[in-house]
């Protein structure tokens, strides 16, 4: 410990009010002292408002539906060594299935997979592969579940401009792929309204930003009510606490706020809708299948509009304009995907940078 | 203009924090004891200030939950701080250990503490307290959008602050006595000044403005609060040292590295900063490197408190 | 008798010392009271003891025959006692006045009041004759001019019990002439003065009795009038002293040293204090640069040592120029140097004491070896001159030099610049606050040096050790000198009028 | 010498050792308390695991030394620079700018040979490491910048241009990390992975422990037995003493700023190095490994050999709230002991003269603690921090 605490990516499920309050964080042991259920944080805390949280409620769920001992464990560090030791001190725990949330597990879990052929992985945000991308396997004891946070990120941009927004930015935290996913689908949602309205080539403008952490800073504030001051209306904040700076600008600027992975709107009257992931809905479903001896082994799960795993809370949201009609159209939109429109969407490895995405009507400014 | 007058009152929220703690650290270093601690002192300040204004928003309205929220910090600030008193001035421990160790247990402590009460350890307030425009004052041309809009009260209190500070230590008996035990606790002790009480005096001071300046630093930055305030006991601990100790450098030091700050963080809402086409990575630098640079130029005569970091031993020559 | 203060078996010890063993002091109302012992007889921590800076672990004070508790400054000062310490309690960046009136201020509504107390303090001073600029920082006033704030401070807190703590060491002779005038002006007023000091003149000036301490012990109390010069400093020593300093005549060789229109500016005034200065030294003499203090002496001397680079002129050592070498370089070609201030420049406080004999040599093959140190060396050299020079500490040669006593610092920095054999000696004050003994072993030692073919520059306040020491007298005034002198010939008188720039010589 | 050596030992090494050792217990017994009051069903079996550490099987073990070993070196660089005289809070800039070198030759310069590939990286790193300390030193000896303030502002400014550069030189996008080095420039194993193995997994510990403990010997000789070594003490004590007598203090103060800052930085490289899988994040925020070493130089008295000892110590503490997840606790509580033991290694001095006198009391009579105090040597100075 000391100054400068070691952040997390955390870019993700968050958790609404209060989330894991009022709850112990751990079950009692089994009977043996042994927690059947496990979720290993990437460093994080199952408090990080993010993919722990999000994952861990719905481990916590599951477990005190049905009576399951569970806890989670923190690695000692951020490396694929240091996960590997919590994968171990769990499984001397007594874990039967590890929820590992977060693509750095995607190492540890390659080579996890051999080595404790009797425990189950569920990876969240990501699929097995060698430390050189050379190999990917997933083995029958191990399921990926992957979002469509492009998909959640074009709902966001789309009904930002629907609403009558021309000045927008996006704040992700680190440039991590869900984040960037994010970032990308929120230019091509305000790209895809802005045709449906027909409006002039260059009538938006996007900022687009990384802040490089998932802290709530000083900086963070000031960058956001720069942009606030300078014209923009709303600003998708895409990492962790990062948003809660962007909210604090713009309580001061009377400007407006997207949340990302669970629903925010109670953490600020600024926040007027959020892109939402259905993390905690995931795991409750794959452990689910798996205590019903369906484990779905070896598979890696796209969630995606088309099986609920993307969404905006429509009845939270503070729109001026855009309908629950507006919204069920593009969702549908996106679930059959009409036109190609989700199938088609720009991802994060497709282009280096948000600036390579194709727009007209869109001008994004990349602040770098 | 109106980026000037953004500019002006986005440089407050650096610039009032570090103020305050800055000050705070200068109590203790006259008096002197070396406050490494500063940081430490904040985060316990801030999350005492912030854990009160969580329970107790909504039960009354914005400004005085942010005043009471203000005494708590402090309260905790000095408490914390009282460990630190008592090692380095009746243990004649090494003050940098000792700092050291309040920096680490800080932050953890919070995070116990925090996980202890509530299960999480981020606590979250509603920001009730931004002063849209002070009434009269805020009407006043150009003066009025730079001071009085878009504002807080902590903003005032580090003023005052100031001005406090600055007339105790140069118009009051305390102030001199402090001053006289910073520079030459045995000359102080030798005509009968209590060279403890006042070291006491000087770190549990330092420990109400920390404390009040993690809470100051934290409000308008954030809508929640998770342990930390990202090293800005140290940067204050910094600006104590690039304004010499006093408290009118300590002021020009404040703004100084607080409007670096502020250019750094929103540049790329000034639009001709984002025409030079820097990479972010070097604006965030600047106010750092021109600290230094700023510093080589003005340091030849710089001199701590003389007396600063040593434990006062009446029997040493 | 009625005494107003006894200390009655007083014991107090360091570690590894006991400073004050059983001693026993009693002072009469309005008497000058002196107090004789080498250095470390434990002269100064008897005062703090009585002063309450220290409490003593075996014995009692008494005022007018009542006993008391001093347990702190504070208390000293309710019963009257007052202190100017060895080494001055003054904070540096506070003005004369705010020294004055710190820990006994006056205020009003919170606020510091200064106008009675700055009139107060300048009546004391036209009163005592006690010359002071209330407003000068104390970091811009010379050591007289400190002096005379410390006893301001006194007066000022209308102590009666007055304690001098070696108040002559760094005075010049006017200043000392002022001094005592002072003292016996205070003692007529009914105050009552215990005066500590190393030199028997001034007790036989002044004081009316003298208590000697000989290493922690009380020896005998006096009546001076009744006791002379040689009993004193033999009870004191505990063996007989020759007072006077046998010295033969100079006989000169080559030239040591040669300054020519040496120039250096003080860097934060801008000021000349060191103007066109030009000079030598031969070998096998003793040059004397007397001065009033705060004249350029130190300014010089770091020039000709190298602490600081002079902005023009020439030094030649042995005829090679030497004004632009380094420090390392000058030593090693001969050079020695016995530092005005023993803290600042002579001694690493937190280094023991073997380690601070070897501090100029510490790098020769005696005492390293590729890179390594010789610890049995270092420890053997230093126990040889802690031995020859007499050197008195708590640990012998592992004693942090912080814990000793100020005159066996001193002792420790001769020492070791002496068994140096250093060509050309600068030697500023190297006999401050040394007791007789010592002043004795010192100047012998350095006429010997002299009669070796070494060249000696003395820079010295006190017009004695000028008058009896050197060979030829320079005066500094104002960073010039304005005088040569040949001490055979001049008066103690002139000299004086020479350096307080009254006179001007032939140079 | 007048001392024998059993006396030395009581008064000196003995009671330092001791006053450590009671700070320990009394870190240990504030997080027992702590543990007691959060939980105390599990307290006992919570406390157990903190003190057994990595005292539960071989590969556990390693992980001691493995996590030790960053925190040795930023440990040995703060305790260094302590004993010159200066306060090196430099740490966390100089550990990432090291750690940068030697990530960017290990991915970058694969041409290099075998063994020669790790070596050069780590060399990288030293030069790197003294170079972000030299910028201090020369601040501090030319411009009399109070080195503390330099420090700080050098940490930032090293962690942007380190974000700057793994983007700009060795950037895995996918990540946002620096990419992986090359398998020859991955620190051997020299069999420590065999023998520190339990189950089906080894131990992270590589010869990196070796090199932390060379660091630590080779500057324990150079600041005890060398005159090298004498005149950087002797200017961290008194610089104008140590200008009187020929040291070049100015040059002292640098090169006693750069090795601190060639320690740190070698102690990044170490942990980059490891093959644990860790990689340089491009994030706003100071490596926490800095900071981590200056508890450790504090604990270990800033003695070379002592911070060997107490950087050890707290990675057992470290490995023992690793495993103390197992049961229901929250790890913070391991800060808080460590935070307790180090504010009580504070009262060293003071210890230390309570124990002395202990021990000196059949002899002969002290005095009371304070006028003890002078009599220590007092090495842990703060120097002047601020
Ligand atoms: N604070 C201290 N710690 C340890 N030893 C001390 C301390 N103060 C004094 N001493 C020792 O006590 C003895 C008496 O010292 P003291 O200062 O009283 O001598 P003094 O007679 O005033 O000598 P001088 O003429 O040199 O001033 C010395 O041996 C000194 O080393
Ligand atoms: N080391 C020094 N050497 C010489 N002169 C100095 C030194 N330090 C300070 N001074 C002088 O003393 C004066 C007071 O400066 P210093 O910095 O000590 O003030 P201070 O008492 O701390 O100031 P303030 O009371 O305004 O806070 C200045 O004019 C300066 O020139
Ligand atoms: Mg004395
Ligand atoms: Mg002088």
């Amino acid at each position: 410990g000391s100054p400068a605490p070691a952040e997390e990516p955390a870019p993700e499920e968050p958790a609404g009010e209060e989330p894991a309050a009022e709850e112990p964080a751990t079950e009692e042991p089994a009977e043996d002292g042994t927690f059947e259920l496990a979720l290993i944080t990437d460093i994080g805390t199952i408090d990080d408002k993010s993919f722990n949280q999000g994952s861990w409620e719905g481990m916590r769920d599951y477990a005190v539906d049905n009576d399951v001992s569970h806890k989670y464990y923190q690695p000692s560090e951020k490396s694929t060594d240091a996960y590997l030791s919590a994968i171990e001190l769990a499984v001397r725990g007594g874990a039967k299935v590890i929820v590992t949330p977060g693509f750095l597990f995607e190492e540890p879990i390659f080579i996890a997979q051999d080595e404790y052929p009797d425990t189950n992985f569920i990876l969240i945000d990501g699929v097995p592969h060698s430390a050189d991308y050379s190999e990917f396997r997933t083995e029958d004891n191990v399921v990926g579940v992957l979002y469509a946070e492009d998909q959640a990120g074009f709902l966001a941009g789309y009904a930002a401009v629907m609403d009558g927004n021309r000045d927008l930015g996006f704040m992700g935290g680190m440039a991590v792929p869900a984040v960037v996913r994010f970032g990308y689908g929120f230019v091509q949602g305000a790209e895809y309204a802005a045709e449906e309205l027909g409006l002039e080539p260059g009538s938006i403008s996007l900022n687009y930003h990384y802040t490089g952490g998932f802290d709530a800073t000083p900086e963070v504030q000031t960058l956001a009510a720069s942009w606030f001051q300078s014209g923009v209306e709303v600003i998708f904040a895409a990492g962790g606490a990062v948003g809660n700076s962007v909210m604090a600008a713009a309580e001061q600027a009377d400007a407006k706020v997207i949340g990302v992975d669970i629903d925010q709107s109670a953490e600020s009257e600024t926040v007027i809708t959020s892109a939402m992931k259905g993390l905690g809905a995931s795991v409750y479903s794959v452990l689910e299948d798996y205590y019903a001896g369906s484990f779905p082994g070896g598979e890696t799960l796209v969630m995606d509009a088309s099986n609920d795993g993307v969404a905006l809370p429509m009845e939270t949201s503070r729109f001026e304009s855009f309908s629950q009609a507006d919204y069920d159209a593009i969702f549908s939109k996106l679930v059959n995907d009409t036109d190609g429109i989700a199938s088609g969407m720009v991802v994060d490895t497709d282009v280096e940078s948000a600036g390579d995405i194709e727009t007209s009507a869109v001008t994004v400014t990349l602040v770098n | 203009m109106s980026t000037v007058y953004f500019l002006v009152q986005q440089t407050m929220f650096f610039s009032i924090p570090l103020l305050i703690v800055a000050l705070g650290g200068m109590f203790s270093e006259r008096s002197g004891i070396v406050n490494i601690a500063l940081e430490g002192i904040m985060i316990t300040g801030a999350f005492a200030g912030i854990i009160f204004i969580n329970v107790f928003q909504g039960a009354l309205p914005g400004q005085p939950i942010l005043l009471l929220g203000i005494i708590v910090a402090a309260l905790s600030g000095m408490l914390i701080s009282l460990t630190h008193a008592y090692a380095s001035v009746n243990m004649n421990a090494n003050q940098v250990i000792s700092g050291t160790a309040i920096n680490m247990f800080a932050p953890a402590f919070a995070i116990y503490v925090a996980r202890m009460l509530r299960t999480v350890q981020q606590i979250p307030f509603v920001n009730q307290f931004r002063i849209r425009s002070v009434p009269v004052l805020g009407e006043i041309p150009i003066l009025g959008n730079l001071l009085f809009q878009n504002t807080y009260l902590t903003t005032y209190l580090g003023f005052i602050i100031l001005a406090v500070s600055w007339f105790v230590l140069y118009n009051t008996r305390f102030g001199l006595r402090l001053r006289a035990c910073g520079e030459h606790p045995q000359a102080a002790d030798s005509v009968g000044i209590n060279v403890y009480k006042i070291r006491y005096a000087g770190v549990l001071i330092s420990g109400a403005l920390a404390g009040i300046g993690g809470l100051v630093f934290v409000v308008p930055t954030s809508t929640n609060f998770n342990a930390t305030v990202s090293g800005y006991g140290f940067l204050a601990l910094a600006v104590l040292i690039f304004g010499q100790w006093k408290p009118s450098r300590i002021l020009v030091a404040a703004f100084f590295f607080g409007l670096m700050k502020t250019i750094a963080a929103a540049y790329s809402g000034i639009p001709f900063l984002v025409e030079l086409g820097m990479p972010s990575d070097f604006y965030k630098m600047t106010p750092y490197v021109a600290t230094l640079v700023v510093l080589a130029f003005t340091s030849k005569k710089s001199q701590a408190p003389r007396a600063a970091g040593i434990p006062y031993d009446k029997a040493s020559r | 008798m009625e005494y107003i203060i006894e200390m009655c078996n007083i014991r107090k010890e360091f570690p590894g010392i006991v400073a004050n063993d059983d001693i026993t002091l009693r002072l009469k109302k309005g008497e000058i009271h002196a107090l004789l012992g080498e250095n470390g007889a434990g002269k100064s921590t008897l005062m703090s003891v009585l002063f309450g800076l220290y409490q003593q672990e075996k014995g009692i004070i008494k005022k007018n025959g009542e006993t008391v508790n001093i347990k702190n400054p504070n208390d000293a000062n309710r019963l009257g006692i007052g202190m100017v310490h060895q080494h001055f309690k003054l904070v540096h960046n506070f003005t004369v006045l705010e020294n004055i009136i710190l820990g006994a201020e006056t205020v009003e509504g919170g606020r510091l009041k200064t106008s009675e107390a700055s009139e107060r303090v300048q009546r004391l001073s036209e009163r005592y004759g006690l010359k002071v600029d209330i407003n000068a920082l104390i970091s811009d006033i010379g050591v007289g001019m400190q002096q005379r704030v410390e006893i301001l401070k006194m007066l000022y807190r209308e102590n009666e019990i007055l304690i001098f703590d070696e108040p002559t060491a760094v005075l010049t002779p006017q200043e000392i002439d002022e001094l005592m005038k002072i003292m016996k002006e205070l003692v007529s007023e009914g105050k009552t003065i215990l005066f500590i000091t190393h030199k028997l003149n001034e007790i036989k000036d002044v004081a009316d009795r003298c208590t000697i301490l000989r290493k922690g012990k009380h020896i005998d109390t006096v009546e001076v009038a009744d006791t002379t010069k040689e009993e004193m400093s033999e009870m004191m020593v505990g063996r007989k002293v020759d007072l006077m300093i046998n010295k033969g005549e100079a006989k000169t060789g080559d030239v040591i040293a040669r300054v020519q229109h040496l120039n250096v500016r003080n860097h934060l005034s801008q000021k000349l204090v060191v103007n066109d200065v030009t000079f030598e030294v031969r070998a096998g003499e003793i040059v004397c640069l007397a001065g009033i203090d705060g004249n350029g002496q130190s300014e010089l001397v770091y020039a000709l040592t190298g602490l600081i680079q002079p902005e023009s002129g020439k030094i030649e050592m042995k005829g090679q120029d030497i004004t632009k070498t380094s420090i390392r370089e000058r030593n090693n070609a001969g050079l020695g140097h016995i530092p005005e201030d023993r803290h600042k420049h002579g001694l690493v406080l937190d280094y023991n004491l073997a380690y601070n004999l070897v501090l100029q040599r510490y790098f020769t093959k005696d005492f390293q070896e590729n890179g390594f140190l010789k610890y049995d060396k270092i420890y053997e050299y230093a126990d040889e001159l802690i031995e020859k020079f007499d050197i008195r500490s708590g640990r012998g040669a592992k004693t942090p030099v912080r814990s000793m006593s100020g005159g066996n610092q001193q002792k420790a920095i001769v020492a070791r610049e002496i068994d140096r054999d250093p060509d050309f000696l600068i030697a500023v004050q190297p006999t401050r606050g040394l007791d007789v003994g010592a002043i004795e072993y010192i100047h012998k030692t350095l006429v010997e040096e002299r009669d070796e073919g070494r060249g000696i520059l003395l820079v010295s306040l006190e017009l004695d050790e000028v008058m009896n020491l050197s060979d030829r007298i320079l005066v500094i005034y104002e960073g010039e000198i304005v005088a040569e002198l040949d001490p055979e010939k001049v008066t103690i008188q002139d000299l004086g009028l020479y350096m307080a720039g009254s006179k001007r010589g032939e140079h | 010498m007048k001392f024998s050596w059993k006396t030395y030992i009581r008064s000196q090494q003995f009671s330092s050792f001791m006053s450590s050792f009671m700070a320990i217990l009394v870190g240990l017994f504030v997080g027992l308390v702590i543990l007691l009051v959060s939980n105390p069903g599990q307290a006992i079996r919570g406390f157990l695991a903190i003190l057994l550490g990595g005292f539960v099987d071989m590969k556990n073990l390693g992980q001691v030394f493995y996590f030790a070993t960053p925190i040795i070196l930023t440990g040995l660089s703060f305790g260094f620079a302590n004993k010159t005289g200066l306060f090196n809070i430099g740490g966390a800039g100089q550990f990432i700018i090291g750690a940068y070198a030697a990530v960017y030759v290990g991915v970058r310069w694969d041409f290099l040979p075998g063994h020669a590939h790790w070596m050069v990286a780590l060399a990288a790193a030293l030069l790197a490491g003294a170079l972000w300390g030299l910028v201090p030193g020369v601040l501090k000896a030319y411009y009399n910048v109070n080195e503390v303030i330099a420090c700080i502002m050098m940490n930032y400014i090293g962690m942007y241009m380190v974000n700057y550069l793994v983007v700009k030189t060795i950037f895995d996008s996918l990540r946002n990390q620096s990419l992986r080095v090359a398998s020859t420039a991955v620190l051997p194993k020299a069999g420590l992975n065999k023998l520190f193995f339990t189950g089906n997994s080894a131990s992270s510990v590589n010869i990196g422990i070796f090199i932390a403990f060379l660091a630590g010997v080779v500057i324990y000789i150079v600041l005890d037995k060398t005159k090298f070594g004498y005149e950087l003490k002797a200017c961290g004590y008194n610089r104008n003493a140590a200008q009187y007598a020929g040291i070049n203090e100015k040059r002292s103060i640098v090169m006693s700023m750069a090795i601190a800052g060639a320690l740190s930085g070698l102690g990044g490289a170490l942990l980059y190095l490891a093959g644990a899988g860790k990689s340089i994040e491009v994030i706003d925020v100071l490596a926490i490994e800095g900071f981590n070493g200056i508890p450790v130089a504090l604990l270990g008295l800033s003695h070379p050999l002592g911070i060997l000892l107490s950087g050890i110590f707290v990675a057992h503490l470290t490995v023992g709230g690793f495993n103390m997840q197992l049961y229901d606790f929250v790890p913070q509580v391991i800060d808080i002991i460590i935070a307790v033991i180090i504010y009580f290694s504070a009262f060293a001095l003071v210890l230390k003269g309570f124990i002395q006198s202990f021990f000196k009391k059949r002899d002969e009579p002290s005095g009371d603690v304070k006028t003890i105090f002078p009599d220590v040597d007092i090495p842990e100075k703060g120097g002047d921090a601020s």
